[in-house]
């Protein structure tokens, strides 16, 4: 489904990617993990066209990404920006609304799916209303979450789009989405720092470390059988809180 | 954005191909000049004529006796008043001029014929304040040779014509130096103050009376008579020929008095020409007009519908223009340049230049008073739609990008609502220039409040000023509240949060 | 050291802190915690001045919060915004010495400053040189945290400062701040979604729910005493993906 | 910001307090009119005294018959050269002229003396082609009467002279209506061209030999004698004695051949006047001036410090107020308004209006032109300044309290940079468009590109209209790319960011 091979990508003469290959079958969901700074963001960005790499190929459905049909194909994706990327001059459902009504999707449909979207979210109807700079964290999160699944796309990129949520709903979207994405089969690109998380959405994990990919597995097999200290380190480094929470809640 | 150039490019040749102005002309038209004397007698003309059942019009203040002379010989007017003095030393100056025959045999070649005179003599005369009589004892002219301290206050008119100052003093060979030119209103403010001692005046100012002032007799007969009297194109009694019967009706009419009586009727009682000259007829022939009163706000009305049409058409096609311009600019940065410079150059080229340079091309009139307005617009609303889409941050435009939005979507639904408040800003700066440059409109017959305002220059009649530059202001002022109203509602309420916190 | 008494707050005329009554001790480290559009970011926004309240009063350092005082108050906290809030027009280096440049504070001292911080939080000193929209949400995340600590304030104010760092930097980060904070006897206010997190800094913990204190205590007397069954939901929600995870790796 | 506000007022008080020219007074002072010849014969008498070690200097080009001899009358001119013709039909019109005699007594009672002739006549007449002179056999201006069908071009000097067309027509009673008035070298061309048949011309016309014309001879001796003279003032003799025997050296001097070779050396050689009054004088004198070649060159750059003077400071002084009030504005939107409104309004006072009202206040030269620059060029930085600062997003400026910064610091540090783009944006259309508009300088002698806009728009001379366009418009280029530069450098390169992807 997603095909990187080759990539490199250089900042003012600082290369960040170093000659990346990488296979993403479909239906599957692949979660992206790696220390602050590696190259996560910069490679969903390469994914979908945002940036272009020096070297290197990348392919979506089958088609080679190029400059003509990089607008065709992202609106067959969706995507999570780290930052979530809200329109600032537009309210959350106007925000959510733009590509279906500028596709000119069925207004009536496009309620429903809205109404859908909140009660996955936990986000209520009047929210929606509001501006993004109305909104908590945590709730810009959500809108910019439900914008990317509107048109219920094929392929996701998520950048830590949890990573805001408290708890209580990052736990129980991470349910929902994991139902989601296989039984309709999406293919999912996720970044995340919570390795929780990593556990219970991926099918795959990459772990990248300065740009390279350290390895690509399942999680089982990257714990028994990790390429690198750094990726057993890696994996255990939040074992050490939780077991505190543990130890004090009894 | 091609669509767009499209159509206003489609809109301003409409704008140019548009006739401005249409002239009813079978019409017969009495002019006057900007004095009130010459305004009520003209009015007085009208309306008899009105009456008499002849179409007649009133175009009144029209400058000079040399624009008059000018319009009525080339056929833009039929009638107006005069003076025997001025038609001698101004309209037939270097002609040999001894005998009202002589007048008439000169005026004939010009295909003009002229009335006997309406009654009364309105000639220069040179005024006092009676405690200034009193203590210089003055009765004539001639007496003022021996105080060569006196200040002299008179009309720029009176400066300069050829029978005024200059040869008034070499004739009675005066001393005085302290010699000013001054509004003719300022002038009495000025006696009355006591800042100059003595004023020119005509014999049949209102002002005589009020301020009870002391004529000095022409005691070595300077001044020549000022009868007045009505000129008119010969050829008119061709078309109307019951008109010179009319006209004939006004011989010996008006005495001294009754025309001091109406010019202070008019001046300082504040009744209207029309009136004045509605009652003047009504004595006279018991008739009674019909006045149309033209006052100061049916021109305050025409004026504003000119200057409106000025800049609601060139400004609507600017903005047309220079925000597709601006997008151009933007999405490239040499581009940008070369838009900004040409529109730039464009902006430094002399208005008095550019209306000269579009005469051979659109003539006069509105049209190319709107190209030169458009092309002043444009550099504000170019340079801040450009200034406001480069400046965009960043992630809106990726997250844009991220979306799949093709790059006119982009522009139409993220970019340029986020750049509304830059653009809007150009737009308000550009529309307060082009309500101040529309002025420019009177330059070329255009119309507008810049009428008044030049006028009012030209004649240093402050009041004329104002009625041309507070309307502006107001009408400036207007068009930019109402583009800061299309920013309350066209901004994104997104866009113009503000911090609660005032520290 | 901090004290808030009966705080309401709405924005149009919709409450979102409900008669809000709570006191931090000096040097306690106070964590936050609660679900998402709870109300705590808009808490901490009010303790520093950004917000004025309806009802209620603050004081902190033992006075009380005005217009007139606030500015001088506010140079003596440390606040780390949800969204870091970095100013794009300086570098990262610009956007820490901002406020020590601005003092006039002796320039080698902040260069010192500046290098023991870098060690703290792992950044390279030639990061420091780039402009935040040149940084990854990590980076621009511990920028924010190291200008806050710029000026080694008394109190600091931390909404989620390290909610996008990847693991191993979030754990060492963790537990150096812990060290920091006691050893110098900081009060610190922390809002953090990671229950480890707030079991491993916090000395007292917040819940918060719809704009009211459910609970204020321990970590483990919010465990033994709940005062809500919601407390223990949402103390916890997270254990059952951790579970997967040590499932996955054995 | 206090601070700032009261810097501006000094330096703008100290602008205005500025005197901007000043006039070396013991110089002779020689005007000339603004044709070739006028030039010549004053370079030649500017050239001669020099020659004879008096101080002197040409004030070239300066406008009409009256401007001359009112700045001679008043002092600020000492000679000039004028023609008997001109003397008695324009300069003391109206008064009883029948001898040299009484010319002499007639200017000396305006302080001013007069030479002898210095030989040659320049008087009008009438020019055709050969062909059109064998085609209608024309000898003589009496011949005109019979060919109604003539197509006559005036220069409009000659359509309005009181000793022009009007009264040649009476005089010769010619029956021709296709009269039009045309620049005095379009008039060549027409005539070349075959689409005018007449027109009027100088007897030492230059022209004359090169088209080959036929000269109308002035049967009914219509056209007074023009014999070239020089007036003075009479009371330099007081202060430079030797004067008198100097400028009598020049009575009969220059034959008509003369004259004509000097014009057509300046006309159609392309000699300037300098050179050629140096071979005169080297061949009647023996003598050699040195002669300062003021070229194009020399004017582009005196005009050029004149408009970089008017612009630097009134732009200079227009930042330095319009940002603090912008500021200032965008604390308190009521504020903001009033500011606006303000400033709106100052920009729709025309730019005539507010010059007049200021001579009173700051008399005439450099600081009116300042001040009213200055006044022009608020608008689009006010604007740009507070629309700038109130479109700042919500979370720098949260961001900018929460450290601490007071709002001085905040302003400085944060919003000001931040703004900045918006900011330049309005200090660049402000520059372009205070460029443009400082040729008002012009308008009242404050100089800069506007001196020869003006003077080519009066002359219809598209070559000095261009003169002062095209470096204004340099200059307006000039100060954007300085200011694009200003940006690049002050704006932060965290704001300049591009995107990489293109779509
Ligand atoms: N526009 C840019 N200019 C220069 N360097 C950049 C730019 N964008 C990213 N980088 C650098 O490239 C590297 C990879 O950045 P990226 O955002 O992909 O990291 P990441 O893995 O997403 O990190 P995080 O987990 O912190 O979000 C980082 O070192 C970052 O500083
Ligand atoms: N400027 C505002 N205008 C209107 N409502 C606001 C505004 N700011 C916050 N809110 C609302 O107030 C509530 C509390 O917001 P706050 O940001 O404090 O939540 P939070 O607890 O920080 O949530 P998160 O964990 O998602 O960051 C939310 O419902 C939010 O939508
Ligand atoms: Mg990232
Ligand atoms: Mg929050």
């Amino acid at each position: 489904m997603i095909h990187l091979k080759g990539i490199s990508k250089s900042f003012n003469g600082n290369e960040v990617i170093h000659d990346l290959s990488l296979e993403i079958p479909q239906g599957k969901t692949v979660v992206l993990i790696g220390p602050s700074g590696c190259g996560k963001s910069t490679l969903l960005r390469l994914m979908v066209g945002l940036l272009w790499p020096e070297k290197g190929n990348i392919s979506l459905f089958q088609e080679d990404l190029s400059k003509a049909n990089v607008e065709k194909l992202r609106q067959q994706v969706g995507f999570v920006l780290q930052d979530g990327g809200l329109f600032p001059h537009m309210t959350a459902v106007q925000n959510m609304r733009l590509m279906a009504d500028y596709l000119q999707h069925d207004p009536i449909k496009t309620e429903h799916r809205i109404a859908e979207l909140c009660d996955l979210t936990h986000i209520s109807a009047d929210l929606l209303k509001r501006y993004p700079s109305e909104l908590s964290g945590g709730q810009v999160q959500r809108v910019a979450l439900m914008r990317a699944l509107m048109l219920d796309p094929q392929i996701l990129f998520l950048d830590e789009p949890l990573g805001a949520l408290d708890p209580l709903n990052r736990v129980s979207l991470q349910e929902e989405m994991k139902t989601i994405f296989s039984q309709l089969g999406k293919t999912v690109v996720l970044v995340t720092h919570d390795m929780g998380e990593a556990a219970s959405l991926a099918d795959l994990i990459v772990i990248m470390q300065d740009g390279y990919l350290l390895q690509y597995d399942t999680l089982s097999k990257l714990s028994s059988h990790p390429a690198d200290p750094f990726v057993t380190e890696f994996i255990n480094a939040q074992r050490k809180p939780w077991q505190q929470l543990e130890d004090q809640i009894k | 954005m091609k669509n767009l150039t499209f159509y206003s490019c489609l809109f301003l040749s409409l704008l140019i191909a548009n006739p401005v102005q249409a002239e009813a002309a079978s019409e017969i038209r009495i002019g006057s000049k900007k004095f009130t004397e010459s305004v009520i007698l003209s009015e007085v003309i009208t309306q008899h004529l009105q009456n008499n059942h002849i179409s007649a019009t009133h175009k009144d203040q029209l400058g000079g006796t040399r624009l008059l002379w000018k319009a009525l010989v080339q056929g833009e007017l039929d009638i107006y008043p005069d003076y025997t003095g001025t038609i001698i030393y101004e309209i037939l100056q270097g002609e040999e001029i001894s005998s009202d025959a002589d007048i008439k045999a000169a005026l004939a070649r010009h295909g003009v014929s002229i009335t006997a005179p309406l009654g009364f003599n309105n000639t220069y005369a040179l005024g006092v304040t009676p405690s200034t009589a009193r203590k210089y004892s003055l009765e004539k002219i001639s007496d003022l040779r021996q105080y060569p301290e006196l200040r002299f206050g008179f009309t720029n008119e009176f400066m300069d014509r050829e029978d005024g100052w200059p040869s008034l003093r070499n004739h009675y060979q005066l001393p005085q130096t302290a010699v000013r030119g001054l509004d003719h209103d300022l002038a009495y403010k000025g006696l009355e103050a006591g800042s100059i001692d003595l004023i020119d005046l005509y014999s049949t100012d209102a002002e005589i009376a009020y301020y009870q002032l002391s004529i000095l007799e022409d005691d070595e007969s300077y001044f020549p008579d000022y009868r007045a009297v009505i000129l008119y194109r010969t050829e008119l009694i061709d078309h109307v020929p019951e008109i010179q019967a009319y006209l004939t009706q006004f011989g010996s009419i008006i005495s001294e008095t009754e025309m001091i009586k109406m010019n202070s009727d008019v001046k300082l009682e504040g009744r209207s020409e029309a009136e004045v000259a509605q009652s003047f007829l009504n004595i006279k022939f018991n008739t009674l007009s019909k006045i149309e009163v033209a006052t100061r706000l049916d021109r305050l009305i025409a004026t504003t519908s000119e200057h409106l049409f000025l800049v609601c058409l060139s400004l609507g096609a600017a903005i047309l223009v220079a925000i597709p311009l601006g997008i151009w600019g933007s999405r490239n940065s040499a581009l940008g340049q070369v838009i900004l410079s040409i529109v730039g150059i464009i902006q430094t080229i002399p208005s008095l230049a550019l209306l000269v340079f579009m005469i051979p091309l659109l003539g006069i009139g509105g049209p190319p008073a709107l190209v030169a307005l458009f092309l002043y617009s444009l550099l504000p609303i170019v340079r801040n739609t450009l200034s406001g889409l480069t400046g965009l941050s960043i992630d809106v435009q990726e997250s844009a990008r991220a979306l799949g939005l093709p790059a006119s979507a982009r522009l139409r639904l993220i970019e340029l609502p986020l750049a509304a408040r830059s653009i809007l800003a150009g737009i308000k700066t550009s529309a307060v220039i082009n309500v101040g440059t529309a002025t420019l409109g009177a330059l070329i017959g255009a119309g507008g409040y810049g009428q008044p305002i030049l006028t009012g220059i030209r004649l240093d009649d402050t009041g004329l000023i104002l009625e041309g530059a507070i309307p502006a202001a107001v009408l400036a002022l207007l068009v930019q509240w109402s583009f800061d109203f299309a920013e309350r509602t066209f901004l994104s309420p997104g866009l113009q949060m503000k911090q609660e916190s005032t520290s």
